[in-house]
């Protein structure tokens, strides 16, 4: 099979084939990557643990939960949109805007003149307050190339 | 009922299988495929896979064990040619004319629809006849099996008003429901109920909860709140973990 | 915790929380004779010896007091015989201790009574159709290729 | 009650000292809120078998169960419900997998592996809509979504790669390191003659596709004397149906 030669070597045989190795040594610097990520630095050959960098699991009650791993086909079909920016707008903002216009409590640039504390948030806290919590990031799934990009390359 | 399907390929599996069988996507793919090695998600790697990818479809389903037997890693797939539809019209519990073979003329009820290969099962007509021989002295058996017929010449729909086959067209009605009409006499043939018949269940409400199922009340029971927060801050709220450190600002590249 | 990515630390930076782990872990059978306090788990790659513990003590409420781990290649085997190679994915094999005078006996399937069950089955079936063909021959002794029903 | 706080902190530290304490406060540690520090056989047993499934199913041939969790139905969940079902559906999954590996080493069949899959879907399931509520806030706040961001670029050879972003403590430009490594940037030149045959490779391919297409339509037109044509052409955009329809050495057995 031509893809078995593809798997990379790691340090392993006798002392004779480790010598060889060591004339080679092109061939060491192939590693794995295993995804491990240490939660810390090296200082010279010292692993030094960082307390903040090892995960911690933040895990629920789970006593007295009704949720199951399945559902049963009895429950009857619901159908809910996905929940958009506009949506969480509309349920904070919106009554509160409708309200000071009613009132006159609108600046000329349309800024409240007695703004609640949500109102108060720039853009810079509300990015640092969701990022206090220390969690880690979701990312997009790697998409392949389409067959046009693979055909349009300059 | 799902009714608006296209079988667009002749190598995918049928709308009405997966409908019957109510099996996630994903254990119908790997189930049939019989894949040796795949590349890693890496970058560094174009995503190729060595194996066996189709297989024939024939009576047996094709997650049984069945299936698997027929084709092995080192059988050759036959290309086989399957006439493409557009509108399904016979399902599960129809009644329906044999016009070819032994029981040419011979009315019965479809038992099961193999729509990879545009065949349908009548009960009890189109038999083969098998003898198992005699083995360590155990008497020899019979063994009586219905044959696939094709859908779209081999059998006919039967028109209600006067039992005859005819001939149909897919219509909609005034209410805007998409119905079966007999050419003949314009009458509506109706979807039997054994259409909506799957592997877990007759109908929905007849199905049995399991031990590890959720009940129905548990999960149309509505919880969410919106608020101007992540799905991690609310829970730090609840949970009652305070946080000020903030983290400092990184690059991206 | 989890195979999404996790945020660099700098000084001053929060506590890495994971509020979703999505790592898994097998309870496998253990290959050598060890002592009864052991247990063995096969879990991916990714994971560090903090992850394991953490993970049994907080998801499943087990105290753990060590962890150790190390890396095994996953089966080579050839596809057919005399075919090609083919490598199994790669995991983790890690042993975790728990405290002293605790025990866990890992369980034991019947093998025995499934395989049997199946050919009970079987050879039922068979002792049925036999005693329906006795009976048959009985019933049409010494007039063969009669009909069944051609009996009083 | 004072009591009981005493002997727990003494336990905590001293976890070897355990006989010495029963046998003094023996019925006291058996109480339920002693239950964490009690190191029975029969509590780690207890814990350790969540990873098994209940013995009453062992040996069974099938196993039902219901369907996946949709996203519709997990959008009506609050955040607090829906952390709860993962960590349930994480159980299962575990189980599921020791199981599938325990049945394996015995040499029979694991009963209904699709269970599997369907833990697996809802989980997804179940991260999407997590990931939508997150981006909902983003956006309005920030006018950013907060995922890690990726970016196509071209790689050393040539060939367009999804490049997923990390973060760093110091800018592009001073990081050597990471331009040694990340070669996002190809000379033309050099890789035209690889390119040129890359994309003669994929024309081929689709050659050859459209090669198998036509020799299929035939085949159908061939076999079949009342195919749908205006369907045929939808499905296979590429092949000239009219060419084949009335072709002589296509007509089959039946009257004309």
């Amino acid at each position: 099979m031509k893809n078995f030669n593809k798997f990379t070597l790691i340090w392993r045989g006798t002392e004779y084939e480790k010598k060889k190795l060591k004339e080679y040594p092109a061939r060491l610097e192939v590693e794995r990557e295993h995804g491990v990520r240490h939660p810390g630095y090296w200082a010279g050959n010292k692993f030094v643990v960082i307390p903040e960098a090892i995960p911690d699991i933040i895990v629920p009650d789970l006593t007295n939960c009704q949720f199951k791993p399945y559902v049963s086909y009895r429950t009857p079909d619901i159908s809910q949109g996905e929940f958009t920016a506009e949506d969480l707008f509309n349920e904070i903002y919106s009554e509160k805007i409708e309200n000071d216009f009613k009132q006159n409590k609108l600046n000329a640039e349309g800024n409240s003149l007695e703004p609640s504390e949500e109102e108060k948030l720039t853009c810079t806290e509300a990015f640092n307050n969701a990022r206090k919590v220390g969690s880690d990031l979701f990312s997009q799934d790697r998409p392949y190339p389409t067959r046009e990009e693979l055909l349009n390359l300059d | 009922m799902r009714l608006t399907f296209i079988l667009q390929d002749f190598k995918k599996v049928g709308e009405l299988t997966k409908q019957y069988s109510n099996l996630p996507d994903s254990y119908i793919k790997r189930s049939m495929e019989q894949i040796i090695y795949r590349t890693p998600d890496k970058p560094n790697y174009l995503r190729r896979s060595v194996g066996k990818k189709q297989i024939k479809f024939t009576e047996n389903r094709p997650w049984t064990i069945q299936s698997k037997l027929e084709n092995t890693l080192f059988t050759k797939t036959p290309v086989i040619y399957v006439e493409p539809i557009r509108d399904w019209s016979i399902f599960k519990g129809d009644r329906v004319e044999i016009l070819v073979g032994r029981d040419k003329g011979k009315q019965g009820i479809v038992i099961q629809v193999i729509q990879e290969r545009n065949w349908v099962l009548v009960g009890n007509l189109n038999m083969k006849i098998t003898t198992m021989k005699m083995f360590k002295r155990k008497p020899s058996t019979v063994i009586r099996e219905e044959q696939p017929l094709r859908v779209t010449d081999q059998v006919s729909l039967i028109d209600p008003s006067d039992m005859l086959p005819c001939k149909i067209e897919w219509r909609y009605t005034e209410e805007g429901e998409k119905v079966r009409v007999s050419l003949r006499s314009g009458r509506i043939i109706p979807i039997p109920i054994l259409a909506k018949e799957t592997y877990d269940y007759k109908t929905r409400t007849s199905y049995e909860e399991k031990d590890k199922d959720t009940t129905a009340d548990v999960v149309s029971k509505i919880t969410f709140t919106p608020r101007l927060c992540t799905f991690e801050m609310d829970l730090m709220d609840k949970v009652g973990i305070k946080e000020d450190r903030i983290p400092s600002p990184v690059y991206w590249y | 915790m989890s195979s999404r990515y996790y945020p660099i630390y700098q000084i001053g930076n929060p506590q890495l929380r994971i509020f979703l782990p999505n790592f898994w872990m097998k309870l496998v059978k253990p290959t050598e004779k060890q002592p009864p306090n052991v247990v063995q788990f096969k879990v991916p790659l990714a994971m560090t010896n903090y992850d394991i513990k953490n993970y049994l003590q907080k998801i499943y409420k087990i105290s753990v007091m060590h962890v150790s781990s190390e890396l095994e290649d996953g089966l080579i085997k050839p596809v057919f015989k005399n075919g090609y190679l083919v490598k199994e994915e790669d995991f983790r094999r890690a042993y975790v201790t728990l405290p002293r005078g605790t025990e866990f006996i890992f369980p034991e399937l019947d093998c025995e009574e499934i395989k049997t069950k199946s050919e009970k089955e079987k050879e039922q079936h068979l002792q049925e159709l036999e005693a329906s063909y006795k009976k048959h021959t009985q019933q049409i002794k010494g007039r063969f290729g009669l009909p069944t029903w051609f009996t009083i | 009650m004072q009591m009981k706080l005493y002997i727990q902190a003494y336990y905590k530290f001293n976890p070897f000292l355990s006989n010495c304490i029963r046998s003094h406060f023996g019925p006291l540690l058996n109480s339920p809120n002693f239950a964490s520090f009690c190191t029975t056989r029969e509590r780690f047993n207890k814990n350790l078998m969540e990873f098994f499934e209940d013995k009453k199913n062992w040996g069974k041939d099938e196993i039902r169960s219901g369907r996946s969790w949709k996203t519709d139905e997990l959008r009506i969940k609050s955040n607090e419900d829906l952390h709860k079902l993962w960590y349930i559906l994480l159980k299962e999954k575990n189980m599921l997998l020791t199981m599938e590996h325990f049945y394996k080493e015995n040499y029979i069949l694991f009963p209904s592996p699709e269970r599997i899959d369907k833990v697996e879907e809802s989980m997804k399931n179940l991260e999407t809509v997590v990931r939508e509520r997150n981006k909902a806030y983003y956006m309005l706040e920030t006018g950013e979504d907060g995922e890690r961001p990726g970016v196509m670029v071209h790689n050393a050879i040539g060939l367009p790669m999804y490049h997923k972003q990390e973060q760093h403590d110091i800018p592009k430009y001073e990081n050597i390191q990471w331009k040694k490594n990340n070669v996002h940037e190809f000379d033309y030149e050099e890789c035209r003659e690889f390119l040129k045959l890359y994309r003669e490779k994929i024309r081929k391919e689709d050659n050859y596709r459209r090669k198998k297409n036509n020799r299929y339509v035939k085949g159908l037109l061939k076999r079949f004397k009342n195919v749908d044509i205006d369907y045929l052409k939808e499905i296979y955009p590429d092949v000239n149906v009219d060419q084949y329809k009335n072709h002589d050495f296509q007509i089959g057995h039946w009257e004309v």
